[in-house]
Formats: structure tokens, C-alpha cells, sequence
């Protein structure tokens, strides 16, 4: 049976600290790159916004939103536009996988997606010198000129795979397949699983009326959701609910 | 005279009156200049990568995709012209049909060589015919327009060949003389492709379901912004065709082709784009009110932001669109060359902001909640390799006019009748 | 997409996609496959120089089509529409049997009326033995004068009527002289010997494409006022009005004359 | 023979259409396709298996306990370790690329005096020389540590001052310990047992204390839940990540603090919500709120949900002793959730031994953040792993980094039990680095070496039978066989945790309500947090991301 790994993002238990982000950049072996690189040409696979409800004063209240690739399961944006087959689907695990070494490079799948969740290889991957020692050894260096993304940790998947194979088993225990975010988070605010299984954690949450998938009328099917208790939180699934533009503010 | 002179002679053809060598050479000289910038500015975006340009990765397609799609809408020319003369026999376009087929060329190369500085990985491009993704517009416009440009080099080469001293060599003249034959058969297949890669640019913004803003309702596989680039294109296409001579009358002084002809090519413009303003009409007022709501987001937040507030909304499809299209249609005002030439630029000026509007404010505009409204400014190194394109075409332009027969030679008729 | 690519597995999307680019590249290259094919199949059949003629002429400007009747006063206004290959004209023998009006005509320039008169300034001399002899006629000997560099064809090789029969250059100009009639050079000579080839013709020479008696003249006459006309003074008044008296090393003696033109009007050169 | 121009065209054609059967062709593409995607410059990872080994991180006094992945000898990726009692697997985000810190562009790599490359000799003359002619101050940065021992002993030994820059955390707990007369190391805050927790200005989700402690008990008690277990209001100007995460957000003017502390006293006594004893404050309640920005009612209500739930306890983020009083005031001195005595681990002490003359030079131990200034006109000796811009010292020595260096983890400020770990070293420093207490060793060779302290401190613990042993999986501390297997258990990654201190109330020296303003002014807690050199990946992504600023000194 195929597995269809998903997240479910508490969004209030999110203190906005980036582990996430650093734990997800040391796993995909994600460059260090030069200085001028800023919030619109860095790497960051995972990306934690703040956002604020644009009150001033008391009313004030901001919440911190981790944004990675949300593995949209239905017509997937950034896979039918990708010329040469660079993204795929991965049908056994419902991972939108990102190929480089098929990359051109050519940036159609990022004005495609509208999470703004992949990211270009604007620079030669580099380290001070040294460094590279400390690469993580399964998972391949990026070239300059391709486009990545997160991809669910996909040698974290294989390593589980490969020792569920071991133990002969075919179903991998998901103890084994953690996402670096997912390890990293100090408050548990990432549930991470298998939202094909009805029993899993995650499937639950996901059912949960505080659970919500930011754009979802888009009808892409996004397999990471979000949780919040906080109405305008939740209000930050779409762009304009109700027909009004949210009051939302990134910080 | 000089010995560059008389070497420079020996290959304009006879009993044509051209620009003294030097006359010439002074009026490439900036071209060149131009043109060599542009090839190092290109050159460092090769070598260093993209960093070199101010695109990011949200704003991750910039100038040079607009510059893209909208030189191949100009270089729609090429295909419907010959279109208009093979297929539908409308003989007296035939004076134009060499120079579409070089404006044609120039916007065609010019665009995929931009394309190649524009991905990062240009030694790959080829990979795109070896794991083409079938469902992509962007595999259909790669295909397409290398086929076309294979077709658009064929289109040229009688033209190339007609030159006084390469046909001089038999082989190449003859070549040339059964060659011309069957330029009927690749200005179908020419018009087969264009049809396709024009609709399919436009399908590129159109299929972006991330992006409700350029996201049309589909017919089939494709998205409405596919039949309206092709009508936009096939429209904008005689309009610049059509300044283009204005311009190298201008240019040169001298008059080139019949009036005539410049008014049936904007009459056909106008009717095309007037067609093309009322299906655009109709598209948008769909969009506005069914396919935007629908996915949870409010239309008029799209001309929230400064400066693409509704004017452009107008200005797209009144001002650069309806009133462009009137002036063309209308005997009266098309017979003034002023207003012609006129309604000609703002055709072309409307079709620019189309192409604008889709691949720069669809980028800009935000998505998610949070997002913000962004601003890209291209780097000196996109302007010059934009830049760059256009010199090259003004260059390729030039010589083609100054060594090929492109609009026949002002004593002997129409050549290619006789010799087909 | 391809069969032989790694994790492939065909799709209706991938049989219409194929078929159609398929269809594409097959047509397009198809066309110039059969152009070439054409082409080369031309070219062995020897027919190179009958299309590059007749393509030439269809470039020369109208002033330079007009027909021998014409010239000779036979008709008012007649165009050629043979490429003046007389030897395909259905209408030559109404036109030679019509009486040729007597003119004074100063040509300006020697004739002779035991040659045979090309177009393009060349005459040919039938000899005893059957052979003919090829020279370059006083009107382009004057032009010319003593050429730079010639370069003739190889005893032993073809020439076809109206083909290119050698390559003079002069002044930084090249020359190309066609040849009057189909035939085998046998011996070259120059300009030193007044003649420049021999040639044995290819089978029964018909020789009524070219001028010759009175039509000479009217010809050269014309020729000589479009010389006048060429080679005037862009600020002066027609001169030689009357004709007079052809200089020699003309191209040497007048410089400012546009001589690419002169030329290629001479040679019927395109 | 001569070739004519259709023998070149047919030849060219042919040998164009020719090469396509040929391998050629089909070999340049695949040679292209390969190359382009394995760049030969671009550094690809070593291949090898991955092991997971234990360790501590020591870039802070947190001794955080990470999962160290190695491959190929070298840490290539770093997890929490959820056995730590303290941490509970969380970590702050610097720890996750930590590893990287040792090929930072700014790691110290040679001796380095005044500008130029020195040697270890010239420095260790330069320090004898010092030495012989005036007192050391020796400063420590991380107090309690086997290394403090030797620098502490030779400070005694030679005439010398020992001083230790306490850390924010550290200052805020100097009031009551002046009060109770207990050291500030004595001194914990009972979290886990709070029901409310009131916060001046600590950033208690950002970076306090121990990072895990406070984020997991927070995540596990109060987030996610609109009437939670554990109240955390955050008084705080500025709207911080803490104040964000809070139940409740009071926002005050920059530097009231004080003010509204000895307001909040006011209303807690007169509407007596608190027992009428303990010091009182001459506050006004109208002009607390006109300065602090707060209406007199919000000022009311937020007395009364400082004492809904109770205990409460209130974190000040400097040694502010008004803040500081509200605890004495609400009892929560020596109480469950409070304030909290715990025993020092053994053998474990901390004397500062402070002298008036002015001292020849200063040694500064690599613990010593860069802030310090240390007096002038004294040569300074400064180790570092790291060279963290600013206040050049004459001579720079280089230290082992991140995992290069075994040390011990004595109790981190505020925890409220005592904890005693190892951190192995992972990696071989090179020749070319050196501790402050080797370089003492060097000098002195009476000192007490830093394996003698660390065994005999793992004999004193082993010998109290107290507290457990948090490893895989946790046992007591009498199941082991002898000293030497404990402290095999300790460097090998777990960490020795005592007992829960019986709650003793203390007694409290302060009388009347304290007005003079606090010793130190409150440090920028951004600056704090982060360590003037980031791990690479860190600071390249908070450059990338707009989630915090980036320390300017981290690039120099």
C-alpha cells in the first residue's frame, strides 16, 4: 500500500526559533553561500514566516508560519510544468520529488508554485574551507543553476527503507523516518506521518477542525496542514477570505 | 572609391541604391557596440551564473522572459505573412514577405539565444528533447520553436542566397531556385508550429494554477491564454512587420513598398485585434468573476498595488487595444500614414503590456496570506543583454537590406514569380 | 519519452506528441532533402547554366530585355521573353522575314559583318574547318582595355550557351563574359591574339540567337547611349548626344563612372 | 587532384550525415550530460556509514546533550538527545550547525600577538614574565567547571584575582542571593512546578536558560490551549518572540520595569492578594500607570492574574531588585515553584576571591564572552576558538572548538536540580590550540590537572549515592559498580541528575522594598543570545530568512 506522508504544523506551538530551518539546511547539505545572498536569493527549504495581524498595540499578535514544499498531491503545480521531468511524484510515497541533475534550470516550476517553496542555486555551492567535511554523507551536493526544494528528507526515507528491507519487513517504521524539521523542533509543533493511514497520528490531526492547508481552494491538495486554536490564524489560509484581502502582515 | 568600398559594392546587388560604406559603418558602429556589451554582460551571467541578475527566487522569471515572449509575439509576422501569402494567396503582401521573414528570424534567434543565458544550466537544454515532459507548455514551446527556427533558417535561406555574388555559384542558385518551390510547404508547417508555440507561451502563464492571477479557464489541454496569444500574436505580428518598414523607410529615405500594402497589413492587424479585444474582453470578465473567486481570491486586489492599479486593466484593452484597433479598421484613418503608423505602435504597445502584465505582475502579486507585494528592478547585465538582442536584429536587419533583395529590386518585378 | 530512456512507459500524450514533431521534422527536412536531391539532379544533368541564365535574365532590368527587332527598327516595343535564345522563339521567323528600316546609325563603335554578335559582347567567327571562334567585340575592348587577370576556361572542357565562358578582372571589377553558343574549347588565345576561344560546337551549330548584318547597329547603338547615360556626369548635361567616337581604356580613363553597373549591364551580369 | 568546390560540398555533407554513425556524437552528449551534473569543483560529501555518538554541546552553560552523527570522523549532522532531564532532546538552533563552527572563517588557528603570528613559547614568556612582575586577574566565563578549578588555583596560588562574568540569567538570580546569602550557583527557578510565570522582559522562549527546559514545559503545558496550565504573561515593550508565545502580553514603555513591579506590589497588598508582610513599596499607582503606558485598571488586573493561579513565579531578565522583591512578596522564595536552593554538586565550589590591587595582565578563558571588557592599560591574554571581533587583547590563543575539548558540565544557571556531565571530545584538536587551564598547567605544574578534578568529581558524587543517570535510559547511580564505571557513563554522553531538592523555605534579608536601580542595565538579549560567531549555516539562513537579525560581528 502507498503511503501518502503528510504534516501537521501546530502553528501555536511554534515559537519561530528556525531550528527547523538550520536542522533542515545541515540534513540537504545546503550550502553556505556568499554574503550577498539575502531573503529572496538564499536557500532555505524551509522557511519560517512571521506574520502579524497588522494591529498596533495590545491587540497585537504575530504567529510564525514554517513554510517547506507542501507535496500538493493533486494536480501539482510545479510537476506538469517542469519540461524535462525534473519533479516528480514519487506514487509510493506521495513526495514531490526535485531531480537536479535533470534540471535546466529554467524556473518555471517556482513562478508555478504559489507556496514559493523552491529555491534556485543562484551561486556555486561553497564552504569555508574545511567544512565540507561535515557534509552529510547521504544526500548529494546541488550544483549552481538548479532549482531544489524540500523533499521530505528523502535519505532519511531511504536509510528506513533500507533497514526495513533488512529486517525483511516491507512497510518502514516510521520511528525510523523522522524529517530533520521534524527531529528538530523544540515543542513537537510538527506532526509528521502517513496521512494515507487513518489511525496515524497525523491523519487525526489533520481531521481536526482546527486544522486548516493554506490555499486550498486552489485545489492542489497540499499534504502539509496547519493547526491553530487563533480564528485569524486560521484565517490565514487563504488569500482574500470571504472576499476581503487579510489584514495579515509579514514582520 | 576604396578597395572596401568596391568589395562592400560587389555584394549589393545591382542597381540598388545603398548608404556609402562609411555611412553604413558609422550607423552599425553604436549596433556593434551594443551588441558587444551584450554578449559580455551575457558572458558574465554564463560564467558567474545568475546571480548576476536581479531575478530571485520569487521574482524568478524577470526582463529576459518578457523580452521573450514578446519578441516572438512581434516575430509573429514571419508565419502569418507567409501564412497569408501561401496559404491564402493574398499575392500583393508578397513585397513584405522577405523582410517578415527576416524580422521573423532575428526575433526568433535572438529569443532563444536569451533563453539560453536565462537557464541556469544551458549545457542541459538538450535534455529537454531526451525527458520531455509531454503535459508542460513549456516542452510544446521548445519543441515548437526549435522546429520553427529549423524552418525560419530554411525561410531565409533563398533570401540569403539571392545575394549578388552567392548566386553567383550555380549550385546555390539553383538550390535556391527549386528550393523556392517548397516554401509553400514550410510556410504551412511554419504556420502550424507559430500557432502552436504562440498559444503555448501564453498557456505558460495560463496553466499556473499557483497563480490565480494568470490562471485562465482551460478548453481541453489548454488554457484560454493560448487562443489569445495566438490572436494577440497574429495581430501585433503585421503591426510591427508594418513599422518595421515604416522605419526602415524612414531610415533610408526611400519608399520601399506600396502604401498599399502598409495599409493591408494594418487593416489585417486591426481586424485580428479587434477580434482579439473582444475574446480578451470576454476572458476577463470571466476571470474576474468565476475563476479568480473561485480559488479564493478577490480580483480587485490585483490593482491594489502602485503602479498596477485598474489603468492598466484600461490601457491594455481600451486604450493600447479597442482604440488601436478602430483607427486600423476605419478606411478613413487607416488611409492617413500618420495615424496608420500610429495605431500600428500602440498595437504593438498594447501587446507588450499583455505580455508585461502576465510574466511581471503575475510575479510580483502575492499569493499567500502573508505575502507581500514585491518590486524587481532587472541589473545592468539583463538590460544589456536585452539590449544586446535588439542590436542584433538591427544589425541582422541591416545587412539583410543592404545585401539581399528583401523587398525586390526597385527595377526588375517581382523576382521570386518568375523564377518559381 | 523516448523508448530507450530510462523508467519510459508510453502514454496517449507521448504517441500524439511523437507523431506530430515526427510529422514536423520529417516535412521540414523532407523539403530539403527533395531541394536537394533536385538540385543535385540539375546539376548532372548539366542544366546549371540554362537556369542560371534564365534566372540572371529574369533580373536584368527591363531596358536590357528589349529584343533584336526592336533594335534593328523591325517593331516598336518588344521585350524578350525567350532570354534571348532566339533558337526557342516561335515568332523569330516572322520577325527576321520584316525588313529591316534603313537608318544612319552612327554606332560609335567598329563592327563587323562577318561576326556574329552575342548580347553580351561577344562575337563568334564560323572557320572553314567547322569550328568557331570566339572573341570579345571592339564595344567591350574599349571598356576594358588590357584586363588585369583573365582567367579562361581548359582546353578540352564545355561551354553552354549564355554559361559563363571565362573571368576577366580589371580594376578591382570582375568580368564574367558569357559565352555565345554550346560547345568544346579547342584552343584559348587572349587578348594578345584578338580572339579568346575556339571551340567545336555540340552538334549542328543554329546560330539565330545571334546578331548579325544590319541588326548590329541598332544594338550597339543602344548601347552606346546607355554607356552615355551611365557614365555622364552627375552634374552634367547629356553628352554625345550624336553618338562619337568610342575611347579606349575606358576604364582606365574615366574613374567616377559607376563601373559595377557599367559592368554589369555590358555582361548582362546580374 | 584538383578538388572542386562540389567535391567539398559533397565530401562536407557526407562526412556530416557520416559522424552520426558514429559513436562520437552519442559519446560528447553523454560526456556533456555526465559532466554537467557532477561539477568536479562542486565538493561532494565523503561516503561512509554514519554513526551516532553522544555528546555535550559547550558553547554556552547549557551543556545541551546532542546526538552527534559522524561519518568519516567528522560530525555531519547533530540531534538532542531526549534523555537529557534538562533539555529533553530540545536544542537552540545555533546547536543544530554547530559542527561547523570549527571550519568558521573566524576560527583562531595560530597564536596571534598584536597583529602578527606568535608562537605558544613567546606567549607562555610573555605570560611568566607578567606573571613575575604583577597579579593575574584570571576570568572565567563558565564558573564551576573542572578548568575554573585550575584557573581559580592559580589565581590563588600566584598572588592573583579570579573573576567570573556571570550571565544574564545569572545576574537576574544576584538579588536573592544577596538576600538569602546563598551563591547565585545555588540559586534555581522551580518551572516545572509554577503555575504562573510572570516575565519581565526574560526571553524565556528565545534562547533562557537551559533552551529546552523552559520551550518543552511550555509546549507540553501551555501552547495550543486557550486556558492553559501554565500562565505565561510577558511584560515586555517590544513584541518578542516570548511575547508572541504568551497567554498574556502586557506591553510597558522601555525602562518602567522597576515602576510597575513596585505597583503591582501595591495592588497586590492593599487588596490584599498577598500576606500583608514583606517589604512594602511607596509606589502610585495613577503615576505608575501614566509612566508605564498601562491604565490603573489593566495595572489591577494583571496583579490579580499574576496570583489566579498560583504558584507564580517572576522571572526578571537583569538583576532589577524590584523585580526581584515581587517573588519575596508572593512567597515564592524557597517554595515549590519558585525560587529554589539547590544543593551545588559536590565538591563543586565556587569562591570568588576578589583583591583591590590592579593587576599586571589578564588571562581570559575562552568562556569569557566577547563583551567583556577587561581594565585597561593591562596586557591581555586572550583565549578563544574563535575570534570574535572587537576588544583586541595583545595576545590571541587559540582554542579547541566545538567537540575538540573534553570538559565537564557542572549545573547550568537556573536549573533547579543539580546535573553533572562529561563533554567528550569527538574530535583531535590540532597541535596548534590549547585550553587556558593547559596553558596554566604548563606554567605551574603543581595546579590540579583537569582529568584529576573531573575524577575526583565523579568520585564525590559517587560516593553521595544520590541522583540518577540519565544515559539511553536512566538508572540510579547506586547501579553502578564503582566511580570509574560512572564516569565512563558520563563521558560516554549521559548526565548524572540529583535528587529533587526538598523545598526549604528561605529566609530573607530584605526588609524594605529596594530602589536603587540594578547594577547592570539590561543587555541586548539579541546580542546575547547569539555568540558574535554563528555557525555558518545559521547565520547564512537568518540572513536569508527575515526571522532574526543577524549580529554584524559574526561576518568580521
Amino acid at each position: 500500500m502507498s503511503a501518502r506522508y503528510g504534516m501537521v504544523i501546530d502553528l501555536d506551538r511554534c515559537t519561530g526559533c528556525g531550528a527547523c530551518m538550520v536542522a533542515c539546511a545541515v540534513e540537504n547539505n545546503v550550502p553556505t553561500s556568499p554574503v550577498r545572498a539575502t531573503d529572496r536569493t538564499g536557500l532555505t527549504p524551509m522557511l519560517v514566516h512571521q506574520v502579524s495581524n497588522g494591529v498596533e498595540g495590545a491587540g497585537h499578535r504575530e504567529v510564525f508560519v514554517p513554510v517547506a514544499c507542501m507535496h500538493c498531491a493533486h494536480e501539482t503545480p510545479c510537476v506538469s510544468v517542469c519540461p524535462q521531468q525534473a519533479v516528480e511524484v514519487d506514487k509510493e510515497t506521495g513526495i514531490v520529488m526535485q531531480i537536479p541533475q535533470r534540471c535546466l534550470g529554467c524556473r518555471y516550476c517556482m513562478t508555478a508554485c504559489p507556496y514559493h517553496a523552491r529555491y534556485f542555486n543562484w551561486w556555486d555551492p561553497s564552504w569555508p574551507p574545511g567544512m565540507e567535511k561535515t557534509l552529510n554523507p547521504g544526500v548529494a551536493t546541488r550544483m549552481r543553476g538548479v532549482v531544489e526544494k524540500c523533499n521530505l528528507c528523502h535519505a532519511r526515507l531511504h536509510t528506513a527503507m533500507e533497514k526495513a528491507a533488512a529486517a525483511g519487513k516491507k512497510q518502514i517504521d516510521m520511528a525510523d523516518y523522522v524529517p530533520a524539521c521534524v527531529e528538530a523542533c523544540p515543542t513537537n509543533a510538527i506532526l509528521f506521518g502517513d496521512l494515507a493511514n487513518p489511525d496515524d497520528p497525523v491523519s487525526q490531526a489533520a481531521r481536526s477542525p482546527e486544522a486548516f492547508r493554506l490555499l486550498a481552494r486552489l485545489g492542489t491538495e497540499p499534504k502539509t496542514y496547519y493547526k491553530s486554536r487563533q480564528a485569524w490564524v486560521r484565517a490565514l489560509a487563504e488569500r482574500s477570505p470571504n472576499g476581503h484581502v487579510t489584514e495579515a502582515q509579514h514582520v | 572609391m576604396s578597395d572596401l568600398a568596391i568589395i562592400d559594392r560587389r555584394f549589393i546587388a545591382r542597381g540598388e541604391e545603398r548608404a556609402s560604406t562609411a555611412k553604413f559603418m558609422l550607423w552599425l558602429t553604436p549596433w556593434i557596440a551594443m551588441l558587444a556589451f551584450g554578449i559580455y554582460a551575457a558572458a558574465l551571467c554564463l560564467y558567474y551564473g545568475l546571480n548576476q541578475t536581479n531575478m530571485d527566487n520569487r521574482f524568478a522569471f524577470g526582463l529576459w522572459i518578457f523580452a521573450d515572449l514578446s519578441v516572438i509575439a512581434m516575430g509573429a509576422g514571419a508565419f502569418f505573412t507567409g501564412f497569408l501569402v501561401y496559404i491564402l494567396k493574398q499575392e500583393e503582401l508578397k513585397p513584405v514577405l522577405n523582410s517578415a521573414v527576416v524580422v521573423g528570424l532575428v526575433c526568433y534567434s535572438g529569443a532563444v539565444a536569451v533563453l539560453m543565458v536565462d537557464v541556469g544550466q544551458p549545457l542541459r537544454a538538450w535534455f529537454t528533447f531526451w525527458h520531455p515532459n509531454t503535459h508542460s507548455m513549456l516542452t510544446e514551446v521548445t519543441f515548437c520553436i526549435t522546429c520553427y527556427l529549423i524552418v525560419l533558417v530554411l525561410e531565409y535561406l533563398p533570401v540569403l542566397l539571392r545575394n549578388r555574388q552567392l548566386q553567383k555559384i550555380p549550385s546555390f542558385l539553383i538550390f535556391e531556385h527549386q528550393f523556392h518551390k517548397l516554401v509553400p510547404v514550410l510556410a504551412a508547417v511554419g504556420a502550424f508550429l507559430s500557432f502552436f508555440h504562440q498559444g503555448s507561451l501564453g498557456g505558460l502563464y495560463g496553466v499556473l494554477r499557483g497563480r490565480p492571477f494568470a490562471f485562465r479557464e482551460h478548453f481541453a489541454i489548454w488554457p484560454t491564454t493560448f487562443f489569445l496569444f495566438i490572436l494577440s500574436a497574429i495581430a501585433v505580428g503585421p503591426s510591427f512587420l508594418l513599422l518595421v518598414v515604416a522605419a526602415v523607410e524612414g531610415v533610408t529615405g526611400k519608399q520601399l513598398v506600396e502604401p498599399a500594402v502598409l495599409r493591408k497589413l494594418g487593416f489585417i492587424s486591426g481586424i485580428l485585434l479587434g477580434v482579439y479585444v473582444a475574446a480578451k474582453s470576454v476572458d476577463t470578465i470571466i476571470w474576474l468573476n468565476v475563476t479568480s473567486p473561485s480559488v479564493g481570491f478577490a480580483p480587485w486586489e490585483y490593482y491594489a498595488y502602485k503602479p498596477f492599479g485598474s489603468a492598466i486593466l484600461f490601457s491594455e484593452i481600451v486604450l493600447l487595444g479597442l482604440f488601436p484597433a478602430i483607427l486600423l479598421i476605419l478606411p478613413k484613418t487607416r488611409a492617413r500614414r500618420g495615424l496608420l503608423l500610429f495605431a500600428a505602435a500602440l498595437t504593438c504597445g498594447g501587446i507588450l503590456l499583455n505580455r508585461f502584465v502576465l510574466t511581471v505582475q503575475t510575479l510580483a502579486l502575492p499569493t499567500l496570506a502573508f505575502d507581500e507585494f514585491l518590486q524587481y528592478i532587472p541589473s545592468w547585465q539583463e538590460v544589456a543583454t536585452f539590449g544586446a538582442v535588439i542590436a542584433y536584429g538591427v544589425i541582422v536587419y541591416s545587412l539583410s537590406y543592404r545585401y539581399l533583395p528583401l523587398f525586390g529590386h526597385s527595377k526588375g518585378e517581382e523576382k521570386h514569380v518568375s523564377v518559381g | 519519452m523516448f523508448p530507450w530512456v530510462d523508467g519510459f512507459h508510453w502514454t496517449v500524450m507521448h504517441v500524439v506528441f511523437l507523431t506530430i514533431f515526427g510529422l514536423v521534422l520529417l516535412t521540414v527536412f523532407a523539403t530539403l532533402a527533395w531541394s536537394l536531391f533536385r538540385t543535385a539532379s540539375d546539376l548532372r544533368a548539366n542544366r546549371a547554366d540554362e537556369l542560371c541564365w534564365r534566372d540572371n535574365f529574369s533580373q536584368l532590368p527591363e531596358s536590357e530585355r528589349h529584343c533584336r527587332h526592336e533594335l534593328s527598327g523591325r517593331v516598336d516595343h518588344r521585350i524578350c521573353p525567350n532570354a534571348f535564345d532566339c533558337r526557342h522563339c516561335a515568332d523569330y521567323p516572322s520577325f527576321a522575314a520584316m525588313p529591316i528600316p534603313e537608318r544612319s546609325l552612327n554606332a560609335g563603335v567598329d563592327h563587323s559583318d562577318h561576326l556574329l554578335y552575342h548580347r553580351g559582347h561577344t562575337w563568334v567567327r564560323s572557320e572553314d574547318d567547322g569550328t568557331y571562334t570566339i572573341g570579345l567585340d571592339e564595344f567591350a575592348h574599349h571598356l576594358i582595355g588590357q584586363p588585369d587577370a583573365l582567367k579562361l576556361p581548359r582546353k578540352g572542357s564545355n561551354i553552354q550557351n549564355n554559361g559563363i565562358a571565362w573571368r576577366m578582372s580589371k580594376n578591382g571589377h570582375e568580368i564574367r563574359v558569357r559565352a555565345p553558343l554550346d560547345g568544346t574549347i579547342l584552343a584559348i588565345g587572349g587578348p594578345q591574339c584578338g580572339w579568346y576561344l575556339r571551340i567545336q560546337p555540340r552538334g549542328p551549330a543554329d546560330l539565330r540567337h545571334l546578331l548579325h548584318g544590319p541588326e548590329v547597329a541598332g544594338w550597339l547603338a543602344s548601347e552606346m547611349d546607355r554607356l552615355q547615360i551611365q557614365l555622364r556626369q552627375p552634374d552634367s548635361k547629356p553628352a554625345l548626344a550624336d553618338g562619337g567616337m568610342l575611347m579606349p581604356e575606358l576604364m582606365d580613363t574615366v574613374s567616377h563612372g559607376n563601373w559595377d553597373e557599367v559592368l554589369a549591364a555590358t555582361f548582362l551580369d546580374a | 587532384m584538383k578538388v572542386s568546390r562540389r567535391d567539398l560540398l559533397l565530401g562536407t555533407a557526407g562526412l556530416t550525415a557520416g559522424i552520426f554513425f558514429t559513436p562520437v556524437p552519442w559519446k560528447v552528449l553523454d560526456d556533456v550530460s555526465i559532466w554537467t551534473q557532477n561539477w568536479p569543483w562542486i565538493p561532494q560529501p565523503a561516503r561512509g556509514p554514519v554513526t551516532t555518538k553522544l555528546a555535550s554541546c559547550t558553547l554556552c552553560a547549557s551543556g545541551c546533550a546532542l546526538r552527534v552523527r559522524m561519518a568519516a570522523g567528522y560530525p555531519v549532522g547533530i540531534s538532542g538527545n531526549a534523555s537529557h532531564p534538562l533539555t529533553k532532546g530540545a536544542l537552540c538552533p545555533l546547536g543544530f550547525a554547530a559542527h561547523q563552527l570549527n571550519w568558521h572563517p573566524a576560527r583562531l588557528r595560530e597564536v596571534r600577538h598584536r597583529g602578527r603570528t606568535a608562537s605558544w613559547d613567546e606567549a607562555r614568556a610573555a605570560f611568566e614574565k607578567a606573571s613575575a612582575e604583577g597579579p593575574i586577574a584570571v576570568v572565567d566565563g563558565r564558573s564551576g567547571r573542572a578548568a575554573s578549578t585550575v584557573l581559580q588555583s592559580f589565581a590563588d596560588k600566584h598572588n592573583g584575582t579570579y573573576e567570573v562574568v556571570l550571565t544574564a540569567e545569572e545576574r537576574a538570580l544576584s538579588p536573592y542571593a544577596q538576600w538569602v546569602g546563598v551563591p547565585v550557583s545555588a540559586l534555581g527557578y522551580d518551572l516545572e512546578n509554577a503555575r504562573t510565570i510572570v516575565s519581565f522582559g526574560a526571553p524565556l522562549l528565545d534562547g533562557w536558560g537551559v533552551p529546552g527546559r523552559f520551550t518543552h514545559l511550555w509546549s507540553e503545558r501551555a501552547a495550543s490551549a486557550s486556558d492553559p496550565q501554565l500562565r505565561l504573561i510577558q511584560i515586555e515593550p517590544a513584541f518578542s518572540r516570548t511575547a508572541a508565545a504568551a497567554w498574556h502580553w502586557v506591553p510597558t514603555c522601555q525602562g518602567t520595569e522597576a515602576l510597575l513591579a513596585a505597583s503591582l506590589a501595591k495592588v497586590l497588598v492593599e487588596e490584599h492578594l498577598v500576606p500583608a508582610q514583606g517589604p512594602l513599596p511607596p509606589a502610585s499607582l495613577t503615576e505608575a500607570a501614566a509612566q508605564t503606558g498601562l491604565t490603573p485598571t489593566a495595572i489591577r488586573d494583571l496583579a490579580y492574574s499574576m496570583v489566579e493561579r498560583r504558584p507564580t513565579l517572576v522571572i526578571g531578565s537583569d538583576d532589577n531588585p524590584a523585580i526581584a522583591a515581587l517573588n519575596v512578596l508572593l512567597g515564592s522564595l524557597g517554595t515549590p515553584g519558585g525560587i529554589v536552593k539547590k544543593p551545588t554538586t559536590p565538591s563543586v565550589t565556587l569562591q570568588i576571591s576578589a583583591k583591590n590591587t590592579p593587576p599586571r595582565a589578564v588571562l581570559l578563558d575562552s568562556s569569557v564572552p566577547w563583551e567583556y571588557v577587561p581594565a585597561s592599560g593591562v596586557e591581555v591574554f586572550r583565549f578563544a576558538a574563535w575570534d570574535g571581533g572587537g576588544n583586541r587583547a595583545d595576545w590571541l590563543l587559540p582554542s579547541p572548538g566545538f567537540l575538540e575539548e573534553t570538559t565537564d558540565l557542572p549545573t547550568p544557571p537556573t536549573s533547579a536540580r543539580a546535573v553533572y556531565g562529561i563533554a567528550p571530545s569527538l574530535l583531535t584538536a590540532s597541535a596548534q590550540l590549547g585550553t587556558a587551564a593547559d596553558f596554566l598547567q604548563q606554567i605551574d605544574a603543581t595546579l590540579p590537572t583537569v582529568e584529576q578534578t573531573i575524577h575526583a568529581r565523579c568520585e564525590a558524587i559517587f560516593r553521595s549515592h544520590r541522583g540518577s543517570v540519565c544515559g539511553e535510559k536512566s538508572s540510579p547511580i547506586t547501579g553502578f559498580e564503582s566511580a570509574v564505571k560512572f564516569e565512563e557513563a558520563l563521558r560516554s554522553g549521559a548526565v548524572w541528575l540529583d535528587e529533587s531538592p526538598a523545598a526549604t523555605p528561605l529566609k530573607c534579608a530584605l526588609k524594605t522594598w529596594p530602589t536603587n536601580n540594578p547594577a547592570h542595565t539590561t543587555g541586548n538579549w539579541a546580542n546575547t543570545w547569539a555568540p558574535p560567531v554563528m555557525p555558518t549555516l545559521a547565520a547564512k539562513l537568518y540572513r536569508e530568512s527575515s526571522l532574526r537579525e543577524t549580529p554584524q560581528r559574526s561576518q568580521s
